[in-house]
């Protein structure tokens, strides 16, 4: 742990069967291989999620239908929701079910109510959301 | 020093099938919890924390959960330990209301009727030829609550960690696809449209007073309760006594998220392919979702039990509630109720069984643990 | 911990001196045990507080007096707290007493003053806890 | 396995008459926590914590503080090394506000004299037969300040930091219970009527230099003191540079909060009838009691003392603040003078004996160790 | 029991020269932080723990960060164990916005050539005679991040970390004054004026993807970034996935505050005189300037080499901010470029290569590690 | 540990060579040296601030202009800020910027551009510090 200036040298960089000089430049080499490999990726990403996405998206009529059908659908549940809130909101008047709705605000399972109901007031999310990715 | 030896020193050069097949089931934990919101908090770390686990690491590099002196070692240390699982349970009772359960005690039945998946896969995980310990850890996997059934293996089987949690978690974010179909088995169309009533107002002095009764009643039974419903208990009295609240606000997010974070990371970093894929891993997930059908069926079963003898009839789909998984169960009630009569809500009544069933899992786990931790 | 099917077998239930099945009853009991407790506590104890509140109420009048009392002691110090900050807030202007109070949220002893005045804010809190629990 | 068996395997076949006289202490606290508000973020913790510490645990199993290997053991950790105190300290310091001590300095001396309660504390405890260590950290409960009193109690007797623990915030919460009669007797009516000047504006610059230069006043004087005023005035310098404004936010919110919760429930679980309910417990409750007795009498009489040579009067009531116990006991001290005449404004006058108070306890306590800490 | 033992028992009495010195360079860090806005949220934790490691203990108490069972050593095991830095990276992670670099890939080169620095400095430290290991640690401040300088060194040459710490903070804190003559130097005013185009819009979708890709193909390369990578990518997964935003909001705000105080309050405590000022953490001291000046020309000097194939010219500037030392060094190139011509705004520009670099280092970290760790 | 009363008495106060009483009363004593030269520093701080401060404030004219100077300077860059902020917005509408900028809240180095301009709407910190403290 002491240091001293009695081992300065070249010699240290080719210490051992180490040579520290090409150790350092597989190094670097390294370093922009994963770099390099990450830009690719990134490069190549949106063409591939284009070629991903068009697959299903085929029988356009149909999607769209589904996509309408589902948006009618979640249009019903969003409606069952403000209706169940009403209701528990007639019913407990001490906010418990401000409480339990909080405690897991991120988690909407099964039926997203909540998450559509957000949804709902963030349009831009909602829209994002509903059609590329189901 | 050449390149054959830099390949070594690579991931790559140690890459196996295994690997493979952990990395996409964490790809497809987070997809899951992307696009269908089946609980995210979980799914996430857990799901990130697979892929990180089946890096393959380099000899001498203390890197992973199981390498001493890596910080993933460190921070597995809350898991190992069972210290993470109280910090939630802590968090979780500042958070919980148990008003619907104070006034609707009948209903707190239900969640002891669930217990029975607990029973049931011990005595089934026996009979394939597990240890009593390890047995007892399985079967708590039917309490459906991730932090039990990690807080019992890491006491009685340490060894079975990994495939416990990540099967009770798996199921918890699975319970919406589970239990419907066992739901619409065991009750009729009649039965599911029973509407209940709205229950009574529950003042804030019984709020309070409940987590030290409560607290004293299931732990002068069950001991091996004191930690983990010493904790859900404290934290709802931090909330209810309303003079902490700020105590009760950080729990119930920063010390919560926190402990998720690194349980549901070092969980997941936990399944290295080469310990995790085993013969033994595959039959307690099988084990797993057994226990939760148990579970689901004993609540609903019992429920149609209790109808024979009250005046007003409670809606049997609320015993499915009694398994715990706090909300979920009680939101798969909700929707499969509202699928028959739109008009039925059902979540709050589901809440009582629903709490009532992590309270059951604690006395169930501590029971397992008091009796089954003597033996070898 | 290497796990093998040659030891199925419903012997293994009845394994040395344990059986497992009279165990699993009566942990089915235990549970059911504990969760009874509770709801029979759950279901008496609005009696028992009506029991035991009645007790000190008994006298009514003297009560109510007392109560109506309390209330006007209480708004003198509310006013006192009042007269208080516009006193430090003059000759303070570096809102050091905010800080202070802030520190101590929750810790109002001994005399409640800024828990009245949050009080006099949110009324029903006030009302439901001066008269009670007092 | 029968249900004898199982019968024992329960936390009643174990309870003991001291078991369910300590639940009730900690039902008392919690009632005096939320019915009077003394304290309560310090009592519900502490209440809940002897409540759980009191159920006795079954033989074999890691349950309790004492435990080793249990989830409170490791909880537990942060007290028995002292660990918690400092990062209570912490924060405490990205919330105090020194302003009213650098406007009024010599007020700080009141701080000092309330200090003669743990030396003659110290000197009570040697007469009855404590050992040197024991009796300096049961001196030092006259300090009035719990961090200081855990912090020192693990350091030097660890086997009293149960009862010393229990004893400082106990009287910490009964501030306005034990101050006001020994100020009563202490001053005449005119005295507690005395009026005080509004101290002057102090500079942005001052409170930033002030944490840096009283750190090292304080420590190379008293080096035991680093680890707690080091804490304190690192706190205090994160909330007045400014520039760090999130990391004392952090401070002073989740850090202190969920620090509080684990040394208030563990401390309060550590307090097990079988080894807490002991003769010497009661002993240090007496002598407790005592220590801020004389405290308070210290910090009365020296302002008295100061006003013998001082033209403009100070009130002594403000003298009976400088126990510390921030800020329980500058109220009382607000609350009495303002008995005398409702038009007089003692509380940030208070203030500047208060944090001063907590300063010189902490240098006691350096001074205690360093010197205590070589005997056996 | 005397005047003169209990003078013994000061600090004064056990001063020395170097102490002074060191407890003024923790008043100068303060004091640029407050006055001057270096990256305050580090050097005053760290200005305030040089401080406090400079009042001189006394033998035989434990208070300082490496006496056994001291308060600070606990908290200082988070930086011998390299606890802290993924924690803090997991935080950045959720803050961390890699939308400029994914609608800029061609960017990310910058950051690569920056590591220049790292193994320039490792083949000087060797030259100047420090071991393999330590040569490897010193190199790493060219990464200029702290917290991978921290966690390697603690790693492979724990004996150089506070030097090394306090190195590779002090020149983060100083990039607004190193790298600017680095940058006139190598650029020509034409260059430094030119504009870039606003990049294209990058979807949710490709922001979820990313960092679990991302992690892969550094870790597959160099496992040695697991830790580190694991946890950066982690937190930016919990903040892109939007389902779990109260993870990613704990994460970025009580987490990373805590540990970043707790960090830097004992790195800081760390440099006791009496070991600290050595020629050889003068040396390393120079040597950290060193690469800090070849990882900005490497930068610079890449983009032009860039600029020679490229049809849209990058603006050469933004390689200094390779160097990572987020987002420091990318402030650095928009003031330098805005001095030429007000109207260009370089900031988002540099962004991709300021948040490459943190990777860049992390996987020359993963590298050193693997190779040089198994040496002697 | 045992704790028994046999073991009371004066002569405790003087066990061994240890004076408890001298002991306690230095201690005393050292409590107050520390918080004297705590109250010495505050009553000479400002004295000496101000000793210092005069220093470079002595060509009151020359210091004067330079302040002004800064401050047309720093308003010219907080222009410059609010353009560069307008220019991102523009380009960026994903608010990337914003993210970027909370994350280092604090840390605005080196020109201080958010700093100042946070300090814009907070006049008096803005005045407070650009003077006295540069
Ligand atoms: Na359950
Ligand atoms: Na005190
Ligand atoms: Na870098």
């Amino acid at each position: 742990m002491n240091f001293s200036f009695d081992h300065m040298g070249v010699a240290n960089l080719f210490a051992g069967d180490f040579n520290a000089v090409t150790f350092s430049i597989i190094g670097m080499l390294l370093v922009f291989v994963g770099l390099i490999i990450i830009s690719l990726y990134i490069v190549s990403l949106p063409w591939l999620l284009k070629r991903l996405g068009k697959r299903p998206a085929r029988p356009t009529d149909a999607a769209d239908k589904l996509a309408e059908q589902q948006t009618i659908d979640q249009e019903k549940e969003i409606l069952m929701a403000i209706a169940t809130a009403f209701y528990l909101d007639q019913n407990f008047p001490e906010e418990n079910q401000k409480i339990t709705w909080k405690s897991h605000g991120d988690v909407e399972s099964p039926w997203l109510i909540s998450g559509r109901v957000q949804g709902m007031a963030q349009r831009t999310h909602v829209t994002r959301r509903v059609f590329p990715h189901r | 020093m050449d390149f054959t030896s830099f390949f070594n020193n690579t991931a790559i050069a140690h890459l196996e099938w295994g690997n493979l097949v952990m990395i996409l089931v964490g790809v497809v934990f987070i997809y899951l919890a992307v696009t269908k919101d089946y609980e995210p908090l979980l799914l996430v770390p857990i799901g990130f924390g697979i892929i990180v686990g089946n890096i393959p690491p380099i000899a001498g590099m203390p890197l992973g959960v199981y390498s001493e002196g890596s910080v993933l070692s460190y921070l597995y240390f809350g898991v190992t330990k069972g210290i993470y699982p109280p910090l939630i349970f802590l968090g979780i009772g500042a958070m919980t209301d148990f008003s619907t359960m104070l006034s609707n005690p009948k209903l707190i039945l239900l969640g002891a009727a669930a217990q029975l998946g607990v029973f049931l896969t011990f005595l089934g995980s026996l009979y394939l030829g597990f240890s009593l310990k390890q047995a007892g850890a399985i079967g708590i996997i039917g309490g459906a609550d991730g932090p039990t059934a990690i807080f019992l293996a890491s006491m009685i089987a340490p060894e079975l960690l990994g495939p416990i949690a990540i099967a009770a978690y798996s199921y918890m974010a699975l319970v919406p696809v589970i239990q419907p179909p066992v739901m619409y088995l065991l009750t009729t169309k009649e039965e599911r449209r029973i509407r209940m009533k709205a229950p009574r107002k529950v003042s804030r002095k019984e709020r309070i007073i409940f987590p030290i009764v409560a607290f004293l009643i299931c732990t002068l039974i069950a001991p091996g309760a004191i930690t983990l419903l010493g904790m859900l208990f404290f934290g709802n009295l931090l909330k209810e006594s309303t003079v902490t609240d700020r105590l009760a606000n950080s729990a119930r997010n920063a010390l919560i998220d926190i402990v998720t974070i690194l349980l549901g990371f070092t969980v997941g970093a936990s399944t290295q392919a080469q310990t995790f894929l085993t013969p033994q891993s595959i039959l307690i997930f099988i084990l797993g979702a057994l226990s939760f059908v148990v579970a689901t069926a004993g609540g609903v079963i019992f429920a149609k039990i209790m109808n024979l003898f009250l005046k007003e009839k409670i809606n049997p789909l609320i015993g499915a509630a009694g398994v715990s998984a706090v909300p979920d169960s009680a939101r798969v009630v909700q929707a499969v109720g509202q699928k028959e009569d739109p008009g039925n809500f059902l979540l709050m009544h589901a809440m009582a069984p629903n709490v009532a069933g992590v309270i059951g899992s604690a006395i169930a786990a501590g029971v397992l643990w008091s009796v089954l931790g003597k033996f070898q």
